[in-house]
């Protein structure tokens, strides 16, 4: 049994270098969209509404309403922060309650099931953000149909299982920011790597790809050299971002941190190496993880949406939808103290642009 | 004599098995690879990887003793927070180092009058503990990270030497725990119960207390694990690694203590934990695909299960 | 025997039906045909694993690879449908025969080579879920076609499609493992193999069904899965063993050998799913409920110890 | 003078069960008292209260006349009294010096254990067992029976033990091992220390022991020297009648060649062994431990598969790979060890009985537990079983009884050839007769018997021929007119080498 298990893996095991320049390990298949390699690019159309909606709603206008957020997983420092948003939010509206609630793993089985019980426990609202976007579908389209309002943040599921969907960012925006951000930190011809936490997280992968396709098109000369797995586990992030600065030596110039959990990680192995000026990391990360590397002038920069706007803006949106002052056809939201959020993609509502923290502003932010 | 050096050898021959692979494994890819042997990624290997060999100490004892723990990542997740919790809110710095260990150690001498008096079966015990700690801690947390440790607080960190204290504790708890199981009455004793409850009975020894004491000081370990693992980095994560109590089991299993109780010595288990340390690591070196990582550990575990199978049936 | 698996039952029974009555006097939503079908569906893929793997346990063996190989075939399916482009039945078929493999590997490491179960499926528990990561290269295959979802997520007569599939299973285990010498050797091994290996009764050949039974029963529950939330994924069924377990030990089965009931996994199961629910439904978040089905599972080993102490044994 | 151990008035029950009713005990230094009695008749609880391991109802124990209290068998120990247990409680998995040191291991000054001292220690105690090839770094899972027990006994030593109690010592030894047991006996009995003496066997009773004390029931039938009773009264103390033959042999005509066994070989164990065994015969299987009878026993029944040889069953060359071959082809074994061979002790005594016919009591891959139920009855009927019913757990049965539910099963498969091994090895004198009159009746039924018995009497007493065996090898095979202790002790021991492979081990 062993020789089977070795001849078979044998053959699909190594990865060449031709493997590595064809498609970037944990993208996805997803067709890409960069964006120009400069200036502005004219904001993606709304397009016709393609979310679903409630069957038989309640009038919920301006009554007190119950919602349940149900992000990805709980017990990570991300999802706490849209968390404390939504409650900003819950405490300025004042009519509506907010209860986070999710599984300790990112499991889409126990995820769904977490959406049920909701469903039968009788919310007004459901908040969510999908391990799955498909996975998660059947039971949100349960959702509407029980007349519960559907809003997902964070991570989407398929368009007609929510009604909308408040997107931190485009990925091809992220990509963008990212990769530009690189290239100016380790030069338009540097190596590097990528610490992500599973394959098959969407966002990750989707914005793998993303950035593939945008460095092709603007950073022609960058490297790429591998993707490590580290979950969400920010000792193994540790690790493997250790593993790769041990591996590549000089050759590599930067590290790509996918989760806030894997950026801060790299930075400090960056940092305990001693290789801080010559090992760049650039990736998603909350800036109060980041800002002793920052402030320390071993890290130069952390991109990110403001984490606890996200929330904020998804709480608004799902007070909206209910109240019915949000509705197909719109082009933009009113959103609080965000302002007015611009609609895209049919049916989602766009933070902004991700922002890129540095040592100059880092420090007036704290979420 | 011969006969004499054959026992010797044959119950070490876990150990020697091991410390071959690793230095196959070393010598395999240094040639692939030279930066895989450098001083820095031996030392990243040993580091990063000190807390699950330390905790595998205390997972071999439990495993000698005839039982088995698989709430030990929840307990080091919750015991790494208390550390962090206790720092953060301005105790001294060497209470949020000691902490962990006694109330690592009293949660587990709790979870062994379990076992040992009220007779439930050890795996139910851990799996309900497993369950009771990982759903506390996120009440507890409500999953806030826990940033802004003090400057000094970073154990992990430290270095003596030149060595970085990680790799102190893993060596020293080895010896020490090596000692312990070898040459204290204790020790002997614990593998006496895990041989054979009756008989141990039977020569004055009660398996009751000793089997709570191998949970109090798999407990106390525990807590020097979870220390480790705390204040390797600038923040504390919130919720346990997903599969710790896997990786620390195999570690203990692979390094030759067998499951039945009664065999088995620390050494093989720090050594196994190295050698699954040491593939991780490897596997990136030799550009094995990323998507086949996890096919290919599989593969080597169960090899070096088969092949220790292989072996004891060659010496009986 | 049977004295004392009837009064772990007993109690197990009971501690149910506190459940189900502080339950339904928390929420009226609760004690619903709609909600306890529905409770049933979700439970269904624990359920399924359930089945054999009591039969494992009652071996006095362990499979924790039941969670690798559930996910390793949800991949199959896809993997052989799109990538292969075989008609779906085909791919379910060859899923389902995977994973039968699976699991006729994990016996033959026990039965041939003499490892302990314990750690020879903690080795395939990787090597499975590694080889679902190899060949999926975590893509997810999507857009099965509409008769599919029947499985998942459809009724038959009113109740939910996989509930008569899960039935069928559970009441095959019921008479395996209560009338046929099929399940009397079951016993047997799990209370001596020697003493069963003495008496002419299969045990390796036994425990190689078992465990292959178990391969197959994970991928039938995989092929459920897939169905009912229309994706494959290779993290699929992670962690699940530890549920299964939780419920066949909740419901009596020691986890020595040699004692334990399907019955009792089928309470065992229903027991730990109205706790989740009911609790949710009353308020208590996940991570509480956590805690309270490690609370309950100690509470229940405890009384059924502290009872059969009273007892001549 | 006082004796070192007095038990007085000891009562004890478990629930409602009393076991021990108003017995008392005594012993001297320097005296073998043996204790005897059938099993359940309270010898076992009675050596356990001694030790400290159960605690008495009422009654009082002794030690130089002062009264004690045990709270546990550390605290008997410390007073110097330790026991050699039947089942030999041993650590398998550790070495011959730990065992015999565990609890209380020499220390060096630091309070570590000193394994120097305590290797040391442990080859003078078993020097003085007269066991010099016994190695202190050997595993004891790889030691003969008759060498776990010595390495008990060292134990026993090492806490200079000035009381030394022994459960059934000899149970498990060939006679030439039971011949060095009493030596050592006798040199202990010459250094002062007192020896509790439990055994089934009359002539180590009258070889040894200075005074007997026999119980019934729970209650002490007498106390004497032993010189002053008879194998029969003795036998009629326990039992409560009279037995008046022992082996109850019966002459059988030789009828057909049942079973012909040529050149059978195991490689590395056994070698070469031809003989036939015919219908109605009792053919008895010398030899000492170690000497591969039960390794020739198993072979012929599958366990371990022959690496060479034939085997016929009434005349037709059968392949026997497995259990169920030879199960296929009517050979059935009683095996040596009851507990971990014999019976699935957990379970209702009428799945034991069943366990060997499964295929044939199913119907459809169901078992008919109407016929199994019936099965059942007739054999607790038939060997007159003492249980409850059939549903009671077999675990919970008398020594006796379960060989009699071990013995049922197996004539279930209605075999041509019966293996017994050991068939009476800790039974009692009721039991054993029973079981002795039951192959005569089998034998005459024209059932061919192969019995293995460590018991050179009852070797002797039950069978038709004798088969010796030495070193995995067919030494002698001789008829009963022919056998005598002399004749068949010779064939059995001869030159022996250095150790050969460990065969008592499994």
């Amino acid at each position: 049994m062993k020789k089977l298990m070795t001849a078979l893996l044998g053959a699909s095991l190594l990865s060449t270098p031709v493997a590595a320049q064809s498609a970037w390990t944990g993208g996805d298949d997803q067709p890409t969209s960069p964006l120009a390699c400069s200036g502005e690019s004219p904001a993606p159309e709304p397009g016709e509404y393609n979310g679903g909606a409630p069957e038989n709603a309640p009038d919920r206008k301006g009554k007190d309403i119950t919602v349940v957020d149900i992000p990805k997983l709980v017990g990570v420092g991300y999802f706490a922060s849209t968390a404390s948003g939504m409650q900003e939010a819950a405490k300025e509206l004042g009519n509506i309650t907010i209860n986070t609630d999710g599984p300790t793993r990112a499991n889409i089985d126990e995820q769904i099931t977490f959406v049920d019980n909701y469903i039968t426990s009788g919310v007004d609202g459901i908040l969510f953000a999908a391990n799955d976007p498909v996975a998660i579908a059947p039971v949100l389209k349960k959702a509407l149909a029980a007349g519960i309002n559907v809003v997902g943040y964070d991570a989407d599921a398929q368009a007609d299982a929510r009604q909308w969907f408040v997107n931190q960012a485009l990925p091809n925006g992220v990509a963008k920011s990212m990769m530009d951000q690189l290239a100016s930190e380790i030069g338009e011809e540097g190596s590097f790597a990528i610490v992500t936490s599973t394959f098959t997280t969407p966002n990750q992968a989707r914005w793998i790809s993303e950035m593939q396709a945008y460095t092709e098109k603007c950073h022609p000369k960058l490297k790429f050299l591998e993707t490590v797995e580290a979950q969400e586990d920010n000792i193994l992030s540790f690790n493997q971002a250790q593993t790769l600065i041990n591996k590549y030596g000089d050759e590599l110039k930067g590290i790509l941190g996918m989760t806030s959990v894997a950026t801060p990680a790299a930075a400090e192995a960056v940092q305990q190496n001693g290789l801080c000026g010559k090992v760049s990391v650039v990736g998603l990360a909350l800036p109060n993880a980041m800002k002793p590397y920052i402030n320390g002038d071993c890290i130069k920069s952390t991109i990110l949406w403001n984490t606890v706007d996200l929330g904020y803006a998804a709480a608004e949106v799902m007070r909206q939808v209910v109240d019915g002052t949000l509705k197909p056809g719109d082009t933009t939201v009113k959103a609080g103290r965000l302002g007015e959020l611009q609609i895209v993609n049919q049916s989602q509502v766009l933070l902004g642009a991700p922002k890129v923290f540095t040592k100059d502003d880092i420090n007036d932010f704290d979420f | 004599m011969s006969r004499r050096s054959f026992h010797a050898v044959s119950s070490l021959g876990q150990e020697i098995l091991l410390v071959v692979v690793i230095l196959a494994l070393f010598a395999f890819v240094g040639a692939v690879n030279p930066r895989f042997v450098s001083e820095n990624n031996l030392t990243s290997i040993f580091v990063g990887n000190a807390y699950i060999a330390v905790a595998a100490i205390g997972m071999s004892l439990v495993i000698v003793s005839g039982n088995i723990d698989v709430s030990i990542g929840a307990l080091i997740g919750v015991l790494a927070v208390i550390s962090g919790l206790l720092v953060t809110s301005g105790y001294p710095i060497w209470v949020a180092w000691l902490a962990p260990l006694l109330i690592g150690s009293a949660i587990n001498a709790l979870v062994g009058c379990l076992i040992a008096f009220a007779r439930v079966p050890s795996i139910i015990a851990t799996l309900a503990m497993l369950s009771i700690l990982s759903g506390g801690l996120i009440t507890f947390t409500g999953g806030r990270w826990i940033s802004g440790l003090p400057a000094g607080y970073q154990l992990a960190q430290f270095r003596l030497l030149g060595v970085p204290s990680p790799v102190w504790f893993m060596v020293g708890m080895t010896i020490v725990a090596a000692l312990l199981m070898r040459y204290t009455a204790f020790g002997r004793s614990v593998y006496a119960v895990g041989s054979n409850p009756e008989a141990a009975r039977a020569s004055g020894i009660s398996p009751s207390s000793v089997v709570v004491r191998v949970f109090a000081i798999h407990g106390a370990i525990a807590g020097v694990a979870a220390v480790l693992f705390a204040t390797q980095l600038q923040v504390i994560q919130s919720t346990t690694p997903v599969g710790l109590e896997l990786v620390i089991i195999t570690a203990s299993v692979v390094g030759g203590v067998s499951i039945l109780g009664g065999v088995g010595t620390v050494v093989g288990s720090t050594l196994a934990a190295i050698l699954f340390a040491a593939i991780g690591s490897s596997l990136i070196f030799l550009n094995v695909s990323a998507y086949w990582l996890r096919a290919v550990q599989g593969v080597l575990i169960l090899a070096t299960v088969l092949a220790d199978m292989a072996r004891r049936r060659r010496t009986g | 025997m049977t004295r004392i698996l009837i009064r772990h039952e007993a109690i197990l029974g009971i501690l149910f039906a506190v459940a189900l009555f502080v339950m339904a006097a928390q929420s009226d939503r609760f004690l619903t045909t709609a909600n306890l079908l529905n409770q049933a569906r979700l439970m269904t893929e624990v359920g399924l694993i359930a089945i054999p793997m009591t039969f494992v346990i009652v071996t006095g063996g362990i499979d924790l690879s039941v969670g690798s190989i559930l996910g390793l075939c949800a991949i199959l399916v896809g993997v052989f449908w799109q990538n292969a482009g075989l008609p779906l039945p085909a791919a379910i078929g060859l899923s389902l025969l995977a994973g039968t493999a699976a699991g006729f590997a994990n016996g033959l490491i026990i039965t041939r080579f003499r490892v302990p179960p314990l750690i020879a499926t903690l080795a395939t528990l990787a090597l499975y879920r590694g080889l679902a990561e190899g060949i999926s290269q975590a893509r997810s295959v999507r857009g099965y076609p509409e008769w599919f979802a029947v499985l998942g997520r459809g009724e038959f007569l009113g109740i939910p499609t996989q509930l008569w599939l899960f039935a069928l299973v559970a009441l095959a285990g019921i008479f395996l493992l209560r009338f046929t010498a099929f399940g009397r050797t079951t016993y047997a091994i799990g209370n001596s193999e020697a003493a069963a290996e003495f008496s002419g009764l299969p045990v390796e050949r036994t425990k190689l069904l078992i465990y292959t039974a178990s391969g197959f029963v994970s991928a039938l529950a995989a092929i459920v899965f897939v169905s009912r939330v229309s994706t494959t994924r290779s993290d699929m069924g992670n962690g699940i063993e530890l549920e299964v377990i939780t419920a066949v030990v909740l419901g009596g089965t020691s986890i020595f050998g040699g004692r334990g009931m399907v019955i009792g996994t089928l309470i065992g199961l229903c027991l730990m799913q109205i706790l989740q629910n009911g609790l949710s439904l009353s308020g208590v978040r996940g991570d509480g409920t956590t805690v309270v089905i490690g609370a309950v599972l100690i509470v229940a080993v405890l009384i059924s110890n502290i009872l059969g102490r009273f007892s001549n044994d | 003078m006082t004796p070192i151990l007095e038990l007085k008035n000891i009562s004890k029950a478990f629930g409602p069960v009393k076991v021990l009713t108003g017995v008392d005990f005594d012993l001297y230094a320097g005296e073998v008292h043996a204790l005897m009695g059938e099993n359940g008749a309270g010898k076992s609880t009675m050596i356990r209260i001694a030790s400290g391991d159960h605690r008495a109802d009422e009654g009082e124990i002794r030690l130089d006349g002062e009264p004690r209290r045990f709270a546990g068998p550390r605290e008997a120990q410390a007073e110097g009294i330790a026991v050699v247990h039947q089942e030999l409680l041993l650590f398998p998995a550790l070495s011959v010096a730990e065992n015999v040191f565990l609890g209380h291991q020499p220390k060096t000054a630091g309070g570590f254990v000193d394994w120097a001292r305590m290797r040391r220690e442990a080859r003078e105690l078993l020097d003085r067992l007269d066991c010099p090839n016994l190695d202190v770094d050997q595993r004891v899972s790889k030691l003969s029976v008759a060498d776990r027990q010595r390495v008990e006994i060292a134990r026993a030593l090492s806490r200079n033990a000035r009381v030394l109690i022994m459960d059934e010592p000899t149970a498990a030894l060939a006679e030439a091992d039971v011949r060095r047991l009493l030596e050592v006996i006798r040199r202990l009995r010459a250094d002062g220390v007192g020896i509790v003496y439990v055994s089934h066997r009359m002539n180590e009773i009258f070889e040894i022991a200075d005074r007997v004390t026999v119980l019934r029931d729970g209650r002490s039938i007498g106390t004497s020297k032993v010189a002053d009773v008879t194998e029969g009264s003795l036998v009629s103390m326990m039992v409560g009648r009279d037995i008046h033959q022992l082996f109850p042999k019966v002459d059988i005509p030789r009828g057909e060649t049942r079973l012909e066994v040529s050149g059978l070989s195991l490689a590395g164990v056994i070698e070469d062994i031809s003989f036939d065994l015919h219908a109605g015969e009792i053919l008895g299987i010398a030899g000492l431990v170690g000497s591969g009878r039960t390794e020739l026993a198993q072979t012929i029944f599958g366990v371990t598969p022959a690496t060479a040889g034939e085997i016929r069953v009434d005349g037709a060359p059968r392949r026997i790979a497995s259990v169920r071959d030879a199960i296929a082809a009517g050979i059935a074994y009683v095996p040596e060890d009851r507990g971990l061979h014999g019976l699935v002790r957990p379970q209702p005594l009428r799945e034991n009985v069943s366990m060997a016919i499964l295929d044939r009591l199913t119907r459809y891959a169901v078992v008919d537990t109407g016929r199994e139920q019936r099965l059942a009855s007739e054999a607790i009927e038939r060997f007159s079983i003492r249980a409850r019913d059939a549903r009671q757990r077999v675990g919970q049965l008398s020594g006796g009884n379960q060989q009699k539910v071990v013995l049922a099963k197996w004539l279930a498969t209605d075999p041509k050839v019966l293996i017994l091994d050991e068939p009476t090895r800790g039974i009692d004198i009721g039991a054993k007769t029973e079981i002795h009159r039951l192959m005569g009746e089998l034998a005459r039924k024209g059932l061919a018997i192969l019995m293995i018995s460590s018991e050179l009497p009852e070797v002797l007493g039950m069978s038709d021929r004798i088969l010796v065996m030495r070193e995995g090898r067919l030494s002698a095979i001789v008829d009963r007119k022919d056998a005598t202790p002399d004749s068949v002790g010779a064939a059995m021991m001869q030159t022996r080498r250095e150790p050969a492979a460990a065969g008592g081990a499994r």
